[in-house]
């Protein structure tokens, strides 16, 4: 029997010491009327080696080309030993440190984890993870509301130029508790939100102004004097940012005189593309207030012989404890995830990621040169960007991504469909995986592609 | 020691960092990072050695017995993981085209399918990340199906004492006040007690079944019919599923919408604290709101379905679509484990338990439902011990460590004092079962005889018992780079 | 710097305490006309990031078909377990187990490993590896040469119908020790050597005879009388099997009085068949000339206070303590590889083993009947064959085979260049791996492929 | 416990078998099996829970620093390993058509071609499966070589005292006699004692430089001049050749024939023993005779070389062509390091030795060569130690173990007595091998305060020392099925 040990012997002893005739026995306080036989369209089950045969058939149709999607999970290059370490048995199949003293493999390197996050972000604090980055914003944004004792209102500014699943996935978890998200309109030609743009709400009271850097079209935008105009405003300043980017850009710590919840998403820190998930969120705050963070938080502490040790601290904000009054509901958050970003991390160091940054810069910059050669294609934003960066086609952008699909191509995201005053808008992405061969073949077919269907 | 103090300023992993070629960087000066975080400067070979050595100080199902109640430790399958693995998975864009993700798709679809006729219900979306992200959309379908009716006033949702924290904390994420139903002692719920609760501000009810006290609860159908007819919904928390896989179905049972733990019931790993996935199935009334994405299939090709075909949806919980590695392992468990492993999964896993549950009781522990079947797991209370000899559950637990056994949950469900909530899963043998027996009666014994031995524990393990007053008062959550 | 650890400041303080200017300095007891600058034809170093771009492309030119080669290599299930557990670095990093204290883990383990094959062999022991298994022939060899103290002669006769690669490396091992080889001639219509071919050595004075089961065309020959032969004629008796084959067929223990040697090929138990290797060679035999056996061998003892642990034992037979009197020169052995077959073994169990056995039997018997119905294409011999079979095709093999390597498929292994009297000969083999589908496919594209070719 | 311990009659980790249809066998009775094997019935889990136990008893590279001399155990590459293990090359058959294995066989030629670069020799071929066997090899062509020239008396091999085992014995294994010679006190050959030894039954001479010694022959000119002149030839172990690359090629100093250590210089892991990789380089008048195959390009495609190309080959040493696994591993490794890595490699490595000896020759200990440079390793010896306090080398040895160091090698080579052989490699940071010293001075306080607790370490490892003479004496090499 897969999976199960028991031998006929094992059965029949078993069943003695219980006094049961047999295992089915053992389901009798199940009313009789709800016991099934049987379930429907469950598949007969199958060897390893025919579970093998069949996922090799099921991956080989999602054999990828190359690919310039970024729009929010990257593709760089992951150190073999990341996973190959994450992947032991002893961090895998671990539960929650709930039995401190059994797990401290996993606690001590979850506050390694807090030290090298909040570091990066300039912050004081970080919790162990929360699921993704759209959701982390979702938490940060429930967290300013109980952390801004000043404001009353509920009402959460957001820039649009932020991720626009980013905005669905905070919408549709925090309405219900009567939080408004406000979302501010950036400049069409620098596709930023500009300082301006707040001026409608100069004498309103807003609870928290969520900032992205870079934003979702990859430009950069003037987040100290946003951050500055959240502070006067008795505004919490909520970050949204991109961990690579940040080992080059100002940390959020640092952005006018410090924002107070940075989030987003820990992906581009070793963690692989695998259809989205599992990605992990990070959320780092301000100390203060600290007693509003979602999620597990691990402290030092130490054994009753004066030894140092690790534990999970600050439970009574957690659901475990505090029920109904917790901070969040989440219990399971995305360890392993964090697991493999903390060795990233530690084989990266801060030298190693800022140099991945900076070819990310560097590749991205060539490629859009290199587009912006082609007749028709233009930069859809004057400014600064990262590594991402919006184009304008001359053509529809459906119809050109299937043409490079064909070529082996995967040409970026359509961005049209959310924005439509962008029109015909497509976001391209080259991380330091791309060689300059790669850059230049897309060019090539882009041109080609852009040819055919014009 | 931490990493941090085994860096050096200048040293790194050289090869893991790409060539950089001197391109300028045009950012202006004031978007600029000037500061350096504090991340580790090792060498490969350090950071290797550093986390390998970690790891081995943990405990894990790969390592030890794990009969942690409630989380169903049972073998994460090595070969389901490596499949996951495969690099056509992995590289996967999320925001691939269609025509390059048929596979991942196809695999997402039947499972949905499958999910859907393991619970009874009529569809499935995958999205949720974990139990708790399914028991936030599960209330939030709740919630919009009362709106959407208009029916306004409903602003209750019921939740036994025995609850998981998570369920009246997810209540209260979708806007609701959570009103707390206390257990019968059979650990069924008084049916009495509900119907004086339930009124025109019910909007539901959350409970598993069987529930967190390891029995079953027998009054299920009454339940589901004072709630419906009091115009309220049932949730299903499906973390217990692993108990009736294939024996009985929540959809029948009347409930109206669950969550299942993909990381519980279907063996993908914990990850030591996640990734989980906690995928949410519906009865045809709830369906309009399910969150997206979901998938769907259209003359032999997979889709995505988004707010757009489902426009009452609840939305999006997550930028992608949730946990997808997660899913994909527990789609290929489950085929593995086909229409009969399903079954055995349960039967093995409920004779286990029984098993340990009678033993221990002939062994002299005290049973929180010693007149009940065990579920799937079942609780231990220590109150006497705990009074007579001064050894709580907590000095239990520490003391299974030494004995190389990771120790059940404790204080858990809070409504039974010093209780052990012991899950041994199906995939333990007999004589590790027989093992853990012998170690508790060995316990027992210790506590009669030499309290302190047990109340001092653990002794053989790297470090011994945390103070975690001092934790919680003293907070120190990230390495302070001066020391 | 790649893998080195050194900052400038370690250099400094390092060359500071040893009293030396430079690293180079640390170099001049080399005499200075030997020192050189550099080296010629070795490129730049690479990222692991580039390494993975040059070696995808390199994995990509051998892109695989359908493989029905066997010949002494077979592709089987392997269980994703056995190398998730043999690769932890606690395994794979380890040296050999000098110091036993420090390593249980590996000794425990061998001993397990002696115990399973010496078991599935029939035999009383077994040592921790040979190289591979031709290699391992060789020391069997040497072995018995040593044993056999009734023998002076060093004749060492050997079944025609084994693996020619076989008897090419015995050779090549054992000549200059005074050791000849003498080959004797199979049946032209059974393909084995029948019993009768020995009667030319009826008085001669014999050391050993080496027996294969199966033999190189998968044939099964009448190992009991072999055996028999060998024992009445004072010769050691050497059985060179296949493991997975041994779990149906009478294990050499048991051939007639029982064989005194076994040895054999192990990469059917779980090793990968990456070109070729690192397999590694198994070889057991009777207690009674253990001292004889090259190689480690693990032994079970106790501590200082009596717990049981494992050990390196009979190390006076090994060069590093006997130095030219050793019973081989081998030191480094196949340790993973043995790692690897242990948990495989563990893993399958003996009831497992005998269905990977009946699968291969029977895949390779269905394969035999497919193929035989295509016309011109016939079994080269009569008789019992086990997961191999000799197949006579009615036109040149080289060409067949290029065809079918286009249409993707690795059709087998050409004999005739090996034995030229056996013509147009093709060995086939299909293990438990291939499905009816693949069976059938084969069949198809080889009828096309004679149809072309002939 | 044994995994057998764990078992019970039909237990299986049911997953791993194939379906059988029942098929006949049609094999005759007296050529089937009858009896079972003792093989595990164990479940999966177990089976996995039992050896990533078992796997936690061992000191690695990845968990412990592992100075063991002569072995050059440094990092191995996870990145490298990964790459070896990709599916293409795991799945490509040994006897594939060359059309597809143009992949693999350019790696193995590109390696051939680097090999010879490093070693200065004309040609390589890869097959020797580890070191022991490129010794075979090298001392086989060798004798081929006198063979082809009908220079047929020469009947003897010249091995240092300090050579490793495997020198000696592979001489023996062609057919040799050894005369071993005596180091002299400088740690290298003395000359005149050479020159006594040679003559026209000098087949050859086997020798590592730098030596096991830890230093570098500075007459070896001069000793190849010796050998040349009689008539023999001169074969280099390359297990050491960690210390020279890129610094000094066996070649240029004289050698006609040398063995690489892949598990050793080239960083592929030792797997708790194996498997290994010996290729042998040799100069061009001994090139007829290498082992096949080998590869060979012509018109940018790539073929195996046999003995049809090559008649006077010394022939096949292996089934197929080696370890073909560990020479992927050492090709992409070299790829990694390039040519300044590979000058790197050897500077460190140096550096490290020297470093740590001149530490500890400051801490009190006696060298072995005091006036010597230490190559990539050196000797300590406690002859005193041992006299004076009654500790030992494998004292102090077991004692590192419970510091969760591990030891040097020990009694290596033989001619220093009570010697710790110790190589700390090019990977391995300042700091450990600070902690390294500092350990050695704290046994060796507890050697003149406490020798007890040096002479029965190690008592932090799972068993205490272990009883070798029993073990030897009351052989127990398989698990008897009745206890
Ligand atoms: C009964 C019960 N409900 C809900 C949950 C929450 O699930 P998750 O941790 O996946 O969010 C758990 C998990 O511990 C549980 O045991
Ligand atoms: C100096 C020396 N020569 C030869 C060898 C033999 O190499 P292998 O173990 O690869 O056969 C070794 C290995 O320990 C060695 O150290």
């Amino acid at each position: 029997m897969p999976y199960i040990p028991h031998t006929d012997n094992d059965i029949k002893n078993m069943l003695a010491v219980i006094g049961a005739d047999s295992i089915n026995d053992l389901f009798n306080e199940i009313p009789a009327e709800l016991r099934i036989d049987t379930l429907k369209n469950i598949p007969d089950g199958l060897g390893e080696m025919q579970t093998n045969q069949l996922m090799q058939e099921k991956a080989s149709l999602d054999k990828r080309g190359l690919c310039f999607i970024g729009a929010g999970a990257y593709e760089h290059h992951i150190p073999a030993a990341v996973w190959e370490i994450a992947g032991r048995g002893e961090f895998m199949t671990a539960y929650t440190p709930y039995q401190a003293e059994a797990s401290q493999g996993t606690l001590q390197l979850l506050y390694e984890y807090q030290t090298m996050i909040a570091s990066l972000m300039g912050m004081e604090v970080s919790n162990a993870s929360l699921y993704d980055g759209a959701s982390a914003l979702a938490e940060a944004v429930l967290m300013a509301v109980r952390a801004n004792r000043k404001s009353k209102s509920k009402r959460i500014l957001v820039a649009g130029s932020i991720h626009p699943h980013y905005l669905d996935t905070a919408n549709a978890i925090v309405h219900a508790q009567g939080i408004s998200i406000e979302v501010v309109p950036f400049c069409n030609t620098q596709g930023k939100v500009l300082v301006e743009a707040f001026a409608t709400y100069e004498n309103e009271d807003i609870t928290a102004v969520v900032i992205p850097q870079p934003n979702f079209f990859g430009v950069l935008a003037d987040v100290n004097q946003l951050t500055a105009w959240a502070h006067q405003h008795n505004a919490l300043a909520i970050a949204v940012v991109n961990p690579t980017a940040v080992a080059l850009l100002k940390e959020p710590g640092q952005w006018a005189d410090g924002v107070d919840i940075v989030c987003g998403e820990g992906q581009p820190l070793g963690i692989p593309l695998s259809s989205g998930g599992p990605y992990f969120g990070f959320l780092c705050c301000k100390k203060t207030i600290v007693r509003q963070m979602p999620g597990r938080i691990i402290g030092r502490t130490v054994d009753s012989e004066g030894l140092t040790g690790y534990t999970l601290t600050l439970q009574a904000r957690e659901q475990h404890i505090r029920r109904s009054k917790a901070t969040s509901n989440i219990c399971t958050n995305q360890g392993l995830a964090v697991t493999a970003a903390t060795i990233y991390m530690s084989l990266l160091g801060f030298e190693g990621l800022k140099k991945v940054a900076r070819a990310c810069y560097a590749n991205t910059h060539q490629l859009a040169a290199l587009l912006t050669n082609i007749d028709g294609v233009t930069l859809m934003f004057q400014g600064h960007y990262f590594h991402e960066v919006l184009l304008q086609l001359p053509c529809d952008i459906d119809a050109v991504l299937d043409n490079l699909c064909e070529q082996g191509i995967q040409g970026g995201f359509n961005v049209s469909p959310y924005f439509p005053q962008l029109e015909n808008a497509l976001l391209v992405c080259a991380t330091e995986v791309k060689t300059e061969k790669d850059l230049q073949h897309f060019a090539n077919q882009l041109e080609f592609a852009i040819h055919q269907v014009a | 020691m931490l990493i941090f103090e085994k860096s050096q300023t200048q040293r790194q992993a050289a090869l893991q960092a790409p060539d950089i070629v001197d391109t300028v960087l045009d950012i202006p000066k004031e978007l600029q990072r000037s500061s350096k975080a504090v991340l580790p400067e090792a060498s490969e070979l350090q950071t290797v050695r550093h986390y390998t050595q970690l790891s081995q100080k943990n405990f894990s199902i790969d390592t030890q017995f794990y009969p942690l109640g409630s989380c169903t430790m049972k073998y994460n399958p090595r070969g389901v993981h490596k499949l996951a693995m495969m690099p056509d998975f992995l590289k996967r864009h999320p925001l691939a085209p269609l025509k390059q993700s048929q596979g991942y798709l196809s695999c997402a679809y039947e499972l949905q399918q499958m999910l859907a006729s393991i619970s009874g219900m009529s569809t499935v979306s995958l999205t949720p990340m974990a139990g708790a992200q399914g028991e936030f959309a599960g209330v939030a379908m709740i919630r919009a199906y009362h709106e959407d009716r208009k029916d306004n006033a409903r602003n209750e949702i019921i939740v036994p004492d025995a609850a998981h924290g998570t369920n009246p904390a997810s209540a209260v994420m979708c806007g609701y006040k959570v009103k707390e139903i206390p257990t019968g002692a059979d650990g069924n719920i008084n049916l009495n007690t509900l119907k004086a609760m339930v009124g025109p501000q019910t909007a539901g009810i959350m409970l598993t079944n069987p529930s967190t006290l390891g029995v079953f609860d027998q009054n299920i159908k009454a339940v589901a019919k004072i709630i419906h007819e009091a115009g309220g919904l049932l949730y299903y928390d499906g973390a217990n599923l692993n108990a009736i896989l294939g024996k009985v179905r929540p959809g029948d049972m009347g409930f109206d919408v669950l969550h299942f733990n993909l990381h519980k019931t279907f063996a993908t790993p914990h990850g030591g604290g996640g990734p989980g996935c906690g995928p949410v199935g519906v009865s045809e009334r709830l369906k309009p709101y399910l969150p997206t994405p979901m998938v769907t299939k259209e003359n032999d090709s997979y889709r995505w379905l988004t707010k757009k075909d489902c426009p009452k949806s609840i939305g999006r919980l997550s930028c992608f679509m949730g946990n997808a590695g997660i899913i994909l392992r527990a789609y290929i468990y489950c085929r593995i484990l086909g229409l009969q492993g399903m079954h055995r999964a349960a039967e093995f896993a409920t004779l286990n338990a029984n098993y340990l549950q009678t033993r221990l009781q002939q062994a002299g522990f005290t049973l929180a439902y010693p007149e009940r079947k065990a579920s799937h797991e079942f609780i231990v209370t220590l109150a006497k011990e705990a009074k007579t000899l001064g050894v709580t559950a907590m000095d239990v637990a520490k003391r299974l460590l030494d004995y190389g056994v990771h120790a059940p949950t404790t204080y858990f469900p809070l409504l039974i004092p010093e209780c052990l909530l012991i899950e041994p899963t199906e995939t333990e043998a007999k004589e590790d079962l027989d093992y853990f027996i012998d170690i508790m009666i060995e316990i027992l014994n210790e506590a009669k005889t030499n309290p302190e031995l047990v109340t001092t524990a653990p002794h053989t393990l790297p470090i011994k018992r945390l103070d975690d007053v001092k934790a919680a008062r003293e907070l120190d959550l990230t390495w302070n780079f001066g020391e």
